[in-house]
């Protein structure tokens, strides 16, 4: 089965919820090794996201990922809110005129994301971001996909890869964004952009498992 | 948390509505925020317009005006504003002379002010972006997103502004300001935390015998912390960090007019002989008094490394919210930027 | 206690010290305490001469320059000067034309200025004591010793500095100052108290959720306290406290060239259509920023009570060490008052 | 016996140590209805005069008591520096040339002292200022001199006067200086002023009884 437009609809209400939740949880990540405005920036994010929903719901996939996309990229701030905004447009661009998305077209829009992500923020591996966990992320669902296999498959495939690269963040020693001025004292900390990432696969499984 | 404010959500929104009441030489944008002169654009001058997280007031709204910025764009308290408003801003001063975004190197304010010079750029506006990476309290770029920009972006609003008022183009505006930026040196000292409203409660927690050294501008906290000492042993530190810094190497990256490209810049230490311009800052809870403790010292301490203090700035110019403390920043002055620095600025922050 | 200092002893004069060193354009003297012009006495010009206690920086002596004060004499820190100070400082600066006194309300500082005065008179200078008695808070002057001198001070300082400069004799100088006074309201607000270097310790407990209202600035208690409100409640409490203030009538002491003598005074109250300067003033440890929240409520209550602001001043300027809080002032700002607010100054801690 | 240099000299070094060992009680008074100097700057204020002391000690009273008036009133600062400044001084302006004070001229020189702190500070009885306990001091030591009494004598008769008057002053609200913005909250606490001037007879007492 593909995803369709209601169920791409429902992902970012759900997500809207889960940051509105997760907001203080994200925020105490983020003070341990940031500025404590992460889950904050992700909640005002988000909650403009419902805002302009209603405006493109009646529109392709393609122009809601990119609504969301120039909407968290003017609302979230921040180091976030760029590579955020940069993933979802960059999804949308791809996906330009389309109402349903085929596994194939679902791994597009991850891989053209996580280009955004790397090309803005130039993360790499090991660097205690949110890239730590789209990069394994994105390998499984590629895998996946290669297997003919639909979008629930591809999802359920990377969310247990997505557990475990978010414990990994953990040991690690940040060396971007904020946290790398704490040197070693990012050492044992779980990141929180990742964090906010893994809500993002999670929600999806839930919205796809009906 | 003991504010003057109303609700939390407000803060930033709030604020800028005072300051349009009290300076109507100002224009203030709100959706999105951006504030900018009245008579923006101005013909034939290069816009200059800076941004950032609020909470660092004055900077850099109340240094919009004749001689320093045309343009800034204030995020949420302590959060990079978001490309949008750097954009609409642009839009608003652009003269045809081109825009020069003077950006704090911290990872947030990077990639937003890149997204917008993007954006600008699309539309076929002429930009520039230039940082300001000058905490040496951050000692390598290879491990960490870089130096943080802290106390020479005031100093650099300043310069750089006079610089476009007396009709640099684009280009010599961002070489002066790479230039400020590479000749400027801070550290900062903690002696309070601070409380970002949305949070309610203060970033860290610091004794009551404790300060924190080496910190930037958002509560974050700094390279280590230790008792609290006479203001001579901290001001000796935090100068000896700076004029003692060895140079600094890194790799910036720059809109070339048609794409991002990769710079390496090397800053070298203070010599001996050396004119600086002194700016001793108040982290916004030390009063302007104390200040004037910690400049005593940092004057004698320049005396016995061979520098000479040929100018100086004293007061709260770039702020953490309520956090007392101070930071230094030493700026090798060479007759172009001394020049500058003396021109006319009429600003609400900053007066000559 | 956290504070940028060395010893407790030394603090006023190592503060002196880091002034003299960043202000050549000011002459300090240290035996006995007292900053003045460099280029004083100017020749033809009535010399304004301020003091009181430190910690209250930047007045006084931040306002020494042209346009301002002539000199300025620091008491310790929340203690009156002496009279030498005053009595040296005026033998430096007068040019003949005489030394007008600007004189906060305080029983201390009253007296001291008196002592003074007759000093400097006996040598055969003219001598004028003006003064400033305009914090609200204080209601009746037959059971006090009168409203205290707060916010009006550095009003009175800018208007009548800038009115020598321009050639007011002693006379009309002390009318001015006279009239600035009693155009002039204030009434201030503590969020925190401040702890004076030699006590080593805040000076009044003020709970986590508790301010202080109608305080002065020496971190003596206000008339009440209550639980933190908006920012809004509490500036509309201490605007209306300001605008509502009814006349209010006292003996004053001045010397009128041979010997004391009392004068009657009655301040009218605010009227509808009445100009005024706003000041909003920082208590030293709250950051500019809250201070617009401050003035965006206060144009509202203006605008409701048939006042227009014409001018405004916002920052730290009359201050209480490292205090949070903010003080409003209105100054009601007729022809003559504004102009010479208008009229260019430049100190260390105001610049037009 | 009248009293001479030397015990004058006695005197104020003693008035020295008291304040030394007094300085944290009066600011503490102080700190109750005022702004907590009034010890600092008394204890601030007899160490200058304990360095002016040895420039004068040969010269006659009138200059020794002028002499301590100038450095109390260019050292202490607040209200009480120029009271007290005055209060030597119009004393040392009374009795230039004298080597020692007879009972009559004590009590002039007292009076000469409290008629400057009315004219300073314009206290009237009962505004719980150092003069509540001056007035009737000065009545007491009137009346005893006017027995043809000794000094001592006239001291004596002062002390439990002073100490009366001292205990008198905490139920008074205070009308001058800055206890008086506390209004009612003034009362019940010691004035600090008459405090200090409390210890002037106190410690005059000692050093005349040897
Ligand atoms: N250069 C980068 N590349 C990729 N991700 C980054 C980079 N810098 C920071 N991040 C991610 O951003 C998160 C922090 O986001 P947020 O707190 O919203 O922004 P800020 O750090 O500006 O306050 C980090 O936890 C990290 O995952
Ligand atoms: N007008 C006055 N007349 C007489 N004594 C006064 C007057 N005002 C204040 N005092 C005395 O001065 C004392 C306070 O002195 P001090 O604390 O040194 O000065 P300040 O009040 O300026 O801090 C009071 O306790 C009171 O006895
Ligand atoms: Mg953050
Ligand atoms: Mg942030
Ligand atoms: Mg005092
Ligand atoms: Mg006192």
């Amino acid at each position: 089965m593909s995803m369709n437009k209601a169920q791409l609809v429902t992902w970012l209400g759900k997500l809207n919820d889960v940051y509105a939740e997760k907001k203080e949880y994200l925020t105490e990540l983020d003070a341990a090794i940031g500025d404590a405005d992460h889950g904050i920036n992700m909640n005002r994010g988000f909650g403009k996201v419902m805002e302009k929903l209603p405006t493109v719901e009646d529109k392709d996939i393609g122009t809601i990922l990119k609504t969301v996309g120039m909407t968290l990229m003017s609302s979230v701030g921040g180091a976030s809110g760029p590579l955020y905004g940069t993933f979802w447009m960059k999804g949308g661009m791809l996906l330009a005129g389309k109402d349903e998305l085929a596994a194939d077209d679902f791994v597009q829009f991850i891989e053209a994301g996580v280009g955004g992500i790397l090309q803005r923020g130039r993360p790499e591996l090991g660097d205690k971001t949110m890239y730590d966990l789209w990069a394994p992320v994105l390998e499984a669902m590629k895998d996946e996909a290669g297997n003919a296999s639909e979008v629930i498959a591809v999802v359920d495939a990377a969310l247990p890869v997505a557990e475990k690269a978010l414990a990994d963040t953990i040991p690690l020693q940040a060396k971007k964004g904020r946290a790398s001025y704490l040197g070693e004292r990012s050492i044992g900390h779980q990141d929180p952009g990742a964090t906010s990432s893994y809500y993002m696969i999670e929600t999806l499984r839930d919205v796809l498992a009906g | 948390m003991k504010k003057l404010i109303n609700a939390v959500e407000d803060v930033v929104k709030e604020q800028l509505e005072g300051m349009a009441l009290a300076h109507p030489e100002l224009k203030v944008n709100y959706e999105p925020y951006y504030m900018c002169r009245a008579d923006a654009p101005v013909k034939g001058k290069v816009a200059v317009i800076s941004g950032g997280g609020s909470g660092h007031e004055p900077m850099h709204g109340g240094f919009v005006g004749k001689g320093m910025l045309d343009g800034a764009c204030p995020g949420e308290v302590f959060t990079s504003p978001t490309p949008d408003q750097m954009y609409e801003c642009a839009k608003a001063v652009d003269s045809g002379a081109g825009v020069l975004f003077i950006v704090k190197n911290y990872t947030g304010d990077v990639m937003n002010f890149e997204a917008a010079a993007e954006l600008v750029a699309g539309e076929g506006v002429k930009v520039q972006n230039i940082l300001i990476d000058d905490d040496v309290a951050v000692k390598d770029s290879l491990y960490t997103a870089g130096r943080r920009g802290v106390g020479t972006t005031v100093l650099a609003e300043k310069v750089v502004g006079a610089a476009a008022e007396e009709g640099y183009d684009l280009e010599q505006c961002a070489d002066l300001c790479r230039k400020v930026n590479q000749y400027g040196r801070s550290f900062g000292v903690a002696l309070t935390s601070c409380t970002v409203p949305a949070a309610g409660k203060p970033t860290f927690e610091l004794g009551e015998d404790e300060v924190e050294m080496g910190i930037g501008i958002h509560g974050e906290p700094g390279t280590h912390r230790m008792p609290i000492k006479s203001v001579d042993e901290m001001t000796q530190y935090a100068a000896e960090q700076i004029i003692d810094d060895p140079a600094y190497s890194r790799t910036v990256r720059e809109w070339d007019g048609e794409q991002w490209a990769d710079k390496e810049l090397t800053d070298e230490p203070f010599a001996k002989g050396d004119k600086v311009i002194a700016f001793v800052n108040s982290m916004g809870g030390t009063p302007v008094s104390e200040l004037y403790a910690v400049y005593r010292k940092l004057d004698e301490v320049c005396r016995a490394k061979g520098l000479t203090i040929v100018r100086n700035l004293v007061g709260p110019y770039i702020t953490s919210l309520e956090m007392q403390g101070f930071s230094i920043t030493l700026l090798k002055a060479d007759d172009e930027i001394l020049k500058l620095w003396d021109a006319p600025a009429s600003t609400p922050g900053f007066v000559r």
